[in-house]
């Protein structure tokens, strides 16, 4: 029984490592893609390329002065940022990210490239846990007792909310194709070919389905088109106006962290995980690595994906954003899954 | 072991519960609140019924008490009355009906025939799937008629709210 | 017309519709007079012919059925008339004195409007038609239909002049008097169906006589119940304040009804039923008390009346109280004689102070009267000869009927009647000073409108005149007869054979000997048992005497020059008893507090207390207010606040569960 | 299939739920704000879905009712749908009664009062 | 026509006539009005038809309706029949219906088309109550009379008509409830012994007559259900301590709805005692006679006591007819073949006597509009013809022989002679009082001086009335000189009703 436990907390481990060294690099892809972008350089004084910009940054913030304003709802106040972080670190516990069963470590059978291997429910764990991301804006945004962070929760809040109704209608088709919460089978569903040539990857058949995921998913983690909360020309910060040094970092980090679930979800969903057309991989440790390194790819192009994005579109006005979530995205993703349901009852999904 | 996650579980519920209700804040009423059904859903779970988990912590944790939170920062509530504030007869009174009953269900439950409980058979794979047929099977009528009841409400809600316009 | 005595009520009541049609047309007198006098008067024929008939044939009583009337369960009454002698006499008088006062109506009612003079006559008709029915009537049933159509008749015609008060309320309370009476009689007849299982004369009566011990009980019993309809009837003691105020009427009316006809019901039923009353000792005697009393209490207190009619009327109630007296002491065929001889001059008094109040212009006070002997000649002597009569002067009518019945009372006193000899003395000695004093009230009448000088204003003396023929001829024909009358019933003591004395011979088959056992000796011992002759002359020697005693006095104190003097002196002395009689004892007054006001007292009582207050007040709007006070207090348990209810939503959970368990 | 056994007492389900309820009631019986009633009434309904699962996860056991297990948990389902439907009406109410009267003190909305 | 439909055309015909009038549209007053006439005429007719095809030898129902299950699961069904006391009464309605008509053609001047509807609606539901063999077909149609006449007082009544109609209402109410309590207890016993659900009258009448009898008031089921039943028919009568609501209804009651209130809406609680309580309940009958004898004699004379000093003509009335149905009462209690015959024909006779007195003080009511005795005074003189009418009734209600007064009340008092002697006593003083409070009220009316100006312009009674009353006087007449064609026909009826 104890294996298990080891078993799980090395895994648990590897993943928060990867995740947190993830931030960093985010961070200077992001600096140097928007400099890229907008051609100019972007940080490139500290170490090769800037490459140790971030790390300079997160000393920055770790040293700032942990100021608390006063007038401030003191215990909230400090009760956000950590909520922010841990829902975010929580929800890839179910995010296999490789292809593992039947491998051993140290002779005990390690069920697969997830932390949590027979929790039935994944996605339904992952739309829990994003509800409670809700919780740490809107308190933060309420414990900060200034007009315009709260104001900036409400707002994020709202639009999280709508876009969730989104997001869960979208992946509701795929999950109709996969028949299973398990993210893995979802991902061992989307192996072969569909109508002959085009490999099964979800994106093809559910096009719609996918699209609208995207869009909910950039909404879900504020990212540029739909960054209005903390739009940094009229609500100055947003909600976390009134954070600064180890809080504000924690809820930067919680932001990106959401963005590698983000893109991780889309990947797995949408575009068969870690499998590639024509290619099956073998068993054993190799398969597991070479199904490793077809993930990080996608992942990262993904990622790529965001910050490309949030470079190059305009943002939306918040009466834009919530008519387009509520009037375009909700009806999008119900004819997706009206769709998959009509194609799937006709057998050709 | 499970039992132990479960009178965590179930302590984290009634400590929380208590906060839920006493405290003067009514954020940290809701937020008390959230844990609760955290720990309820923690209960659920352990006890083999992981959909009802799910659905627990996305409907009321993050639907209902998100919507309880709006509704606070709308009326701006910032702190509430002590409880059993006002007319104290009628607060003792209460809680001493409220114990009263308490202790009346206590009594009946002792009576019952201890039992071992189990997870429902069928469900090793999650029960999400023999509910989700079931819903549309055998209860498929009272599975509509929710539905109809949360547009009313949905509609309810919204004719109610609105500011009066003319 | 044996065959059809129906016709002879229906002729009247044909002429009542005539009269009741052409006062609605408003057609002339003379049709009135032809339709009402004219049915009368074929009435009178028809009866006059029946009796003819009925005396031609051998047989006692004759009943004619023509239809069942009431017939429910044992109680049956038919409609049935019957004759028989005393139908006979009742009739023929009745027909007879009814059918001269229409004639004397005619002249008297003249000065009528139209349609008033119809209605009078309407009325006239309708009374003749019940007096007929009554007689007519072959059981108690449809007797007391008669009885009381009189009574209605009476109520009619004495509120003639309905637009005066008085007369309005005199005849209410007329009516309401013989209601009291009928009340009785009504009981009566119950109790003859309950006791005999039927109320046709020849039926129950030759039951009664048949087993008289059986009945004697409740015989008594009927006989008092039927004497209480009598008296109110015709006004004894008790129920007799009606008919004074009953002259508030036209005279003729007071001559009919109130001399004539109706008053003489009441002795007419007893005589009928005397079958009843013989088996019945107790009730014979009751009748005779009160005949007695009645007869020196209204003799009385006619001694001090002014007004005209008001002495004849008490006289009237005085000479009834003697009929009675006569039929209490078992002299049936007497006290009938003195009806009929009392109908005639009785009816010639009345009729006679009639043209006098007609001469005198309405005015009926005596002491403004006077010295009329000159201007109204044939209406003073026929007066005379009535006043002769009923003062029980020998060859008059009055002598001989009033005189038969002393005698007996005397001869039942002397043969101790049911053991009360004594009783019957003293009611003879009643009847005695009754005679004296009607002798005198009578002259005292006659001296003060008749002789001396006119006391009236001057306008009303030379308004003085003799009545026209219609109204002095009638006069004289009552006249005659209350001087022939008499001969009818002349004792056996005067002409040796007892046939000879009709109206006795004529009315024995009415009273139908009694079975076996004492109560048959009763019987006989008052009929035949008569005292030696030598008695019988003394008593005639003494009632002649009486009377002649009480003229003289009457005209010692009214007649001559010094007339008026002895009464003024008499009254100075006895000023409280003169005021006592002239008021009439204040009996009216007594009646008026001793039962009409605490009886509007009660009533008003009843209303207001018992009827608003009690059941209305307290029960039904009591209830209504008793369920808002209960919404009162229940309203207090809404205190409308929401933790309130919470709260008791609360307790009832913990309630149900403890319960439950 | 036998169903495996999990070692929790039912009973002790029970008793969780009881005291919560209690204090549900407690909360709603004694808090004068509305929605702070609300909030409690929300944990005594969760309560009660204590109860229906405890028992869904104690019957569940008796190989007799196994067919049924499933409903204690529809059940369940059902009344977190009617929950949210009434938490969502409740606090419209509430808005509204704030609306009206700037204050949701319970105490002082007594105009069904006689 | 078929014989057995008679009774059925008889019954609901009236209110097939309130369908058709209720097409007829209101603002057609004068249409309203003759149609309403000619129904009830027709009806009077259909009813004389009835008396014709009735056979008087026959002591039970006859002309029997086909028994139509109404409502089978109970055992209710829509039966009617008719017997000698029933005709009797249904030839009154009948007879009385057009008699209001005629009598309300002026004084109904708004909502004419109501009138005439919830007047013949009254009709069907109180020919319906005297003719049904069911017990709940009867309290049906006993419910529905006091609808239309709740209406009838309500709307075209006095001044302080609401509250008259209410207390009519409720107290009648009150009464009928009760009854039907009992009337569900019956049809339970009945059940009991036959295990078959019936609310047949003949099956309740075996049911009623089996309900034991306890030692006390409270423990003797037939002493209670009897109780019930009694009390609902006294307050109808009404009987002496239930009798209040009797003034108010007839003072604000317009004249039409005073004649059917007074003419038949009070002989159904007569009828009802002696349908139901007499043969039903005969131990429970025997127990409770003294007491009703009293009520009845105290109401003959209370009633005519309370009369004597009534300001209001219509008041006064009001309680002679609690003194009249005094007797009524006197004779059913009395229980002999007279007395209850002497009854059932006193019925009839108060409701011509009385409804032809409300009649015509309606029509000096018409002309003065008041009713208070003071108001008038020697209008004899201004109305003869008129003065001659309201005598006549006025004799035939306080009883003299040769009208029908006298009948019904001779029959009554010497039928109870031979049981009740000291009752009838009592009852014979009422005659007395009866004759005092009619005389004076026509001695301050009619006789005396002529005091009020206003009356010198009445105008005598113009031929309608005449008309109206007509009926009434000629009946009035009939019956006092030739009652044998009235008793006749209840003959066979009393004496079987009287045998058990």
């Amino acid at each position: 029984m104890w294996a298990d436990a080891i078993v799980t907390l090395i895994k648990l481990a590897v993943v928060i490592g990867v995740l947190l060294t993830t931030v960093p690099i985010m961070v200077w892809v992001e600096r140097r893609g928007s400099a890229l972008i907008q051609d100019r350089l972007g940080p490139n004084r500290v170490g090769p390329w800037g490459l140790l910009q971030p790390v300079v940054d997160a000393v920055k913030l770790i040293t700032k002065e942990n100021l608390i304003p006063d007038g401030v709802d003191h215990f909230l106040y400090i009760l956000a940022p950590f909520i922010a972080l841990a829902v975010a670190l929580s929800t890839f516990i179910v995010v296999p990210f490789g292809q593992g069963d039947g491998l051993t470590l140290f002779g005990s059978k390690i069920h697969g490239f997830i932390v949590a291997p027979d929790l039935n429910i994944g996605i339904l764990y992952i739309f829990a846990l994003a509800a409670f991301g809700v919780y740490s804006i809107v308190i933060a945004g309420w414990s900060s007792n200034n007009k315009y962070s709260l104001l900036g929760g409400i707002r994020s809040s709202s639009q999280m909310i709508s876009y969730e109704l989104a997001m869960t209608i979208s992946v509701v088709g795929v999950l109709m194709a996969s028949s299973s919460f398990r993210l893995d089978q979802v991902v061992m569903a989307q192996t072969g070919t569909w109508l002959g040539f085009i490999p099964k990857w979800n994106v093809f058949p559910q096009i719609i389905g996918a699209i609208t995921f995207m869009v909910a998913a950039f909404a879900e983690t504020n990212r540029l088109p739909f960054d209005l909360p903390e739009a940094e020309a009229e609500l100055v910060a947003g909600y976390h106006t009134e954070y600064s040094s180890m809080k504000f970092a924690s809820f930067f980090m919680a932001e990106y962290i959401n963005l590698v679930t983000s893109s991780a979800l889309i990947v797995l969903l949408f575009f068969g995980g870690w499998t590639l057309p024509g290619l099956t991989i073998p068993h054993g440790w190799a398969g597991a690595i070479l199904s490793l390194v077809i993930f990080a790819a996608k992942v990262a192009f993904f990622l790529w994906f965001f910050v490309w994005i949030r470079w190059t579109l305009p943002r939306f006005r918040f009466d834009q954003l919530m008519a387009l979530g509520w009037k375009v995205m909700i009806p999008l993703a119900v004819v997706n899954f009206l769709w998959v349901g009509v194609a799937m009852a006709l057998g050709i999904l | 072991m499970v039992t132990y996650v479960f009178l965590a579980a179930a302590a984290l519920a009634i400590v929380f519960g208590i906060l839920a209700i006493a405290h003067r804040s009514p954020i940290i009423n809701v937020l008390s609140l959230v844990v609760v059904f955290f720990a309820l859903a923690a209960i659920y779970a352990v006890l083999g019924m992981d959909f009802l988990a799910a659905i627990q912590l996305i409907v009321y944790a993050g639907a209902v008490l998100v919507l309880f939170l709006f509704v606070i920062m709308l009326l701006n509530i910032r702190s509430v009355d002590r409880l059993g504030s006002g007319r104290r007869l009628q607060a003792i009174l209460g809680a001493l009906t409220s114990i009263a009953i308490g202790a009346a269900v206590v009594v009946a439950i002792a009576t019952l025939t201890p039992a071992q409980g189990a997870v429902a058979p069928g469900s090793q794979g999650g029960t999400a799937f023999p509910i989700g047929r079931s819903l549309m099977t055998t209860h498929l009528l009272p599975f509509e008629l929710v539905s109809l009841l949360l547009v009313a409400a949905l509609v309810g809600a919204l004719v109610l709210a609105r500011k009066e316009t003319r | 017309m044996l065959g059809s005595l129906w016709i002879i009520p229906l002729l009247p009541l044909i002429g009542f519709g005539l009269n009741l049609f052409l006062g609605w047309r408003k057609a002339r007198k003379s049709l009135v007079t032809i339709a009402g006098v004219g049915s009368v008067g074929l009435a009178t024929i028809a009866a006059y012919w029946a009796i003819i008939g009925y005396l031609e044939q051998p047989a006692r009583v004759i009943v004619e059925r023509y239809f069942t009337w009431i017939s429910a369960g044992k109680i049956t009454v038919d409609a049935a008339f019957q004759i028989d002698p005393l139908t006979v006499v009742m009739m023929a008088f009745v027909t007879f004195v009814g059918f001269l006062i229409h004639v004397y109506s005619i002249g008297y009612m003249h000065g009528e409007s139209d349609t008033a003079y119809a209605r009078f006559f309407a009325y006239m008709n309708l009374f003749m038609f019940s007096m007929l029915v009554l007689v007519l009537g072959s059981s108690l049933p449809l007797m007391f239909v008669g009885w009381e159509g009189v009574g209605l008749c009476s109520y009619l015609l004495i509120g003639f002049y309905f637009e005066d008060t008085y007369c309005a309320m005199s005849g209410k309370k007329a009516f309401i008097a013989n209601r009291i009476g009928d009340v009785g009689f009504v009981l009566g007849i119950f109790a003859t169906f309950a006791v005999f299982g039927s109320a046709d004369f020849t039926r129950f009566l030759p039951i009664a006589a048949a087993h008289p011990q059986q009945y004697a009980g409740w015989a008594t019993a009927i006989g008092l119940l039927l004497f209480v309809g009598a008296t109110g009837k015709s006004a004894q003691i008790p129920l007799y304040v009606w008919l004074p105020d009953a002259m508030a009427g036209p005279t003729p009316v007071s001559a009919l009804i109130h001399a004539a006809t109706m008053v003489t019901a009441g002795v007419y039923m007893v005589v009928r039923c005397n079958v009843i009353y013989r088996i019945g000792p107790a009730a014979l005697l009751v009748v005779a008390i009160v005949g007695g009393l009645t007869a020196i209490y209204a003799a009385s207190i006619a001694v001090a009346q002014n007004d005209i009619k008001k002495v004849l009327a008490y006289s009237t109630i005085s000479q009834l109280g003697y009929m009675f007296l006569g039929a209490g002491v078992g002299a049936f065929a007497a006290a009938i004689f003195h009806v009929v001889t009392h109908a005639f001059f009785k009816a010639l008094l009345f009729l006679g102070a009639g043209s006098v109040i007609h001469a005198c212009s309405g005015n009926q006070d005596m002491r403004t009267m006077g010295g009329l002997r000159k201007v109204m000649p044939t209406t003073y002597w026929t007066f005379l000869a009535a006043t002769l009569a009923i003062s029980g002067i020998f060859p008059f009518a009055g002598f001989f009927s009033k005189d038969e019945i002393l005698g007996r009372t005397f001869a039942a006193g002397a043969s101790n009647l049911h053991g009360f000899g004594w009783l019957y003395y003293i009611l003879w000695f009643l009847g005695i000073t009754a005679a004296f004093i009607t002798a005198f009230y009578m002259f005292r009448l006659v001296y003060m409108t008749f002789h001396g000088e006119f006391r009236g204003t001057e306008e009303e003396k030379h308004h003085l005149h003799e009545s026209p023929w219609t109204m002095t001829l009638p006069l004289q024909v009552l006249g005659v007869l209350s001087i022939i009358g008499g001969f009818i019933g002349i004792p056996k003591l005067m002409t040796g054979h007892a046939s000879w004395n009709l109206i006795e011979h004529f009315l024995d088959p009415v009273v139908i000997p009694l079975g076996t056992g004492h109560a048959a000796e009763i019987a006989a011992g008052v009929s035949e048992h008569s005292a030696g002759a030598g008695i019988e002359w003394l008593l005639l020697l003494v009632s002649l005497s009486i009377a002649v005693a009480g003229i003289l006095v009457a005209r010692s104190f009214y007649a001559g020059e010094h007339a008026f003097e002895k009464p003024a002196r008499f009254v100075e002395r006895y000023p409280l008893l003169y005021k006592l009689i002239l008021n009439k004892y204040y009996i009216d007054e007594v009646y008026d507090k001793v039962v009409i006001q605490p009886l509007y007292r009660f009533a008003r009582f009843c209303w207001k207390a018992i009827d608003t207050i009690i059941i209305d007040g307290v029960i039904v709007n009591g209830t209504a207010f008793m369920t808002e006070l209960t919404g009162d207090i229940l309203r207090f348990l809404q205190t409308g606040n929401v933790r309130n209810y919470a709260l008791s939503v609360a307790m009832g959970v913990l309630l149900l569960i403890v319960i439950l368990w | 299939m036998n169903p495996t056994m999990i070692p929790i007492p039912s009973a002790w389900i029970l008793y969780l739920s009881a005291v919560l309820f209690v204090i549900g009631a407690i909360g709603v019986l004694l808090r004068r704000n509305g929605i702070s009633i609300f909030l409690a009434l929300e944990l005594m309904l969760n309560s009660a879905n204590l109860a229906f699962a405890s028992f869904a996860f104690r019957f569940a056991g008796a190989s007799a009712t196994a067919a049924h297990a499933l409903n204690g948990q529809i059940f369940i389902f059902f009344i977190i749908a009617v929950a949210a439907a009434e938490a969502a009406v409740g606090l419209a109410l509430f808005i509204a009664m704030y609306r009206r009267k700037e204050t949701i003190d319970v105490d002082r909305f007594n105009i069904l009062r006689w | 026509m078929h014989i057995e439909h008679l009774l059925t055309f008889v019954t609901l015909g009236p209110a097939a006539g309130a369908l058709i009038l209720a097409f007829i549209p209101g603002r057609l007053e004068k249409v309203q009005r003759w149609a309403a006439l000619l129904i009830s005429l027709a009806e009077f007719a259909l009813s004389c038809l009835l008396w014709a095809n009735f056979n008087p030898d026959i002591a039970g129902f006859q002309l029997q309706t086909a028994k139509v299950p109404w409502i089978p699961q109970l055992g209710i069904s829509y039966h009617l029949g008719i017997d000698g006391i029933s005709l009797l009464l249904v030839m009154l309605t009948t007879l009385l219906m057009p008699v209001v008509i005629i009598a309300s053609w002026r004084s109904i001047s708004e909502h004419v088309k109501a009138f005439h509807i919830s007047l013949l609606m009254l009709t069907t539901a109180m020919l319906g109550a005297f003719v049904s063999l069911d017990v709940f077909l009867f309290y049906v149609f006993w419910e529905l009379m006091l609808i239309p006449m709740y209406f009838i007082i309500g709307v075209w009544g006095g001044p302080r008509r609401i509250y008259a109609a209410v207390k009519f209402f409720i107290y009648t109410m009150v009464g009928s409830v009760l009854m039907l309590v009992g009337i569900l207890y019956l049809a339970y016993s009945n059940h009991l012994q036959t295990h078959v659900w019936s609310f047949a009258y003949s099956d309740l009448l075996k049911a009623g007559r089996q309900l034991q009898m306890g030692h006390s008031f409270f423990t003797s089921p037939q002493m209670l259900v009897f109780a019930a039943f009694a009390l609902a028919f006294a307050i109808k009568v009404p009987m002496f301590p239930f009798h209040t609501w009797l003034p108010d209804a007839h003072t604000e009651a317009p004249t039409g709805g005073s004649i059917i209130l007074a003419g038949v809406l009070l002989k159904l609680g007569t009828y009802g005692f002696l349908r139901y309580n007499r043969p039903m309940f005969p131990d429970a009958w025997h127990a409770f006679v003294p007491l009703i004898l009293v009520l009845a004699v105290i109401g003959i004379l209370y009633g005519a006591w309370v009369a004597l000093v009534q300001p209001d003509m219509k008041k006064l009335v009001a309680y002679s007819s609690v003194s009249h149905l005094g007797f009524v009462m006197l004779g059913l209690a009395a229980g002999t073949i007279a007395s209850t015959e002497g009854a059932v024909l006193q019925m009839v006779n108060h409701g011509l006597s009385t409804g032809a007195l409300f009649l015509l003080v309606g029509v000096i009511y018409e002309r003065r509009h008041t009713r208070m005795i003071a108001d008038y005074g020697g209008i004899a003189r201004v109305v003869p013809v008129y003065t001659g009418l309201f005598l006549l009734v006025t004799l035939s209600s306080i009883g003299l022989p040769g009208l029908n007064g006298f009948v019904g009340e001779f029959l009554i008092l010497a039928g109870t002679w031979r049981r009740y002697p000291v009752a009838v006593i009592f009852a014979a003083l009422g005659l007395i009082f009866g004759a005092i409070y009619m005389l004076w009220m026509v001695q301050r009316v009619f006789w005396n001086p002529f005091t009020h100006e206003e009356n010198k312009s009445l105008k005598d009674i113009n031929l309608r009335e005449v008309l109206a009353v007509a009926p009434l006087v000629i009946f009035i007449v009939w019956i006092g000189v030739h009652p044998t064609t009235f008793l006749s026909p209840m003959e066979a009826a009393v004496r079987s009703l009287l045998m058990h």
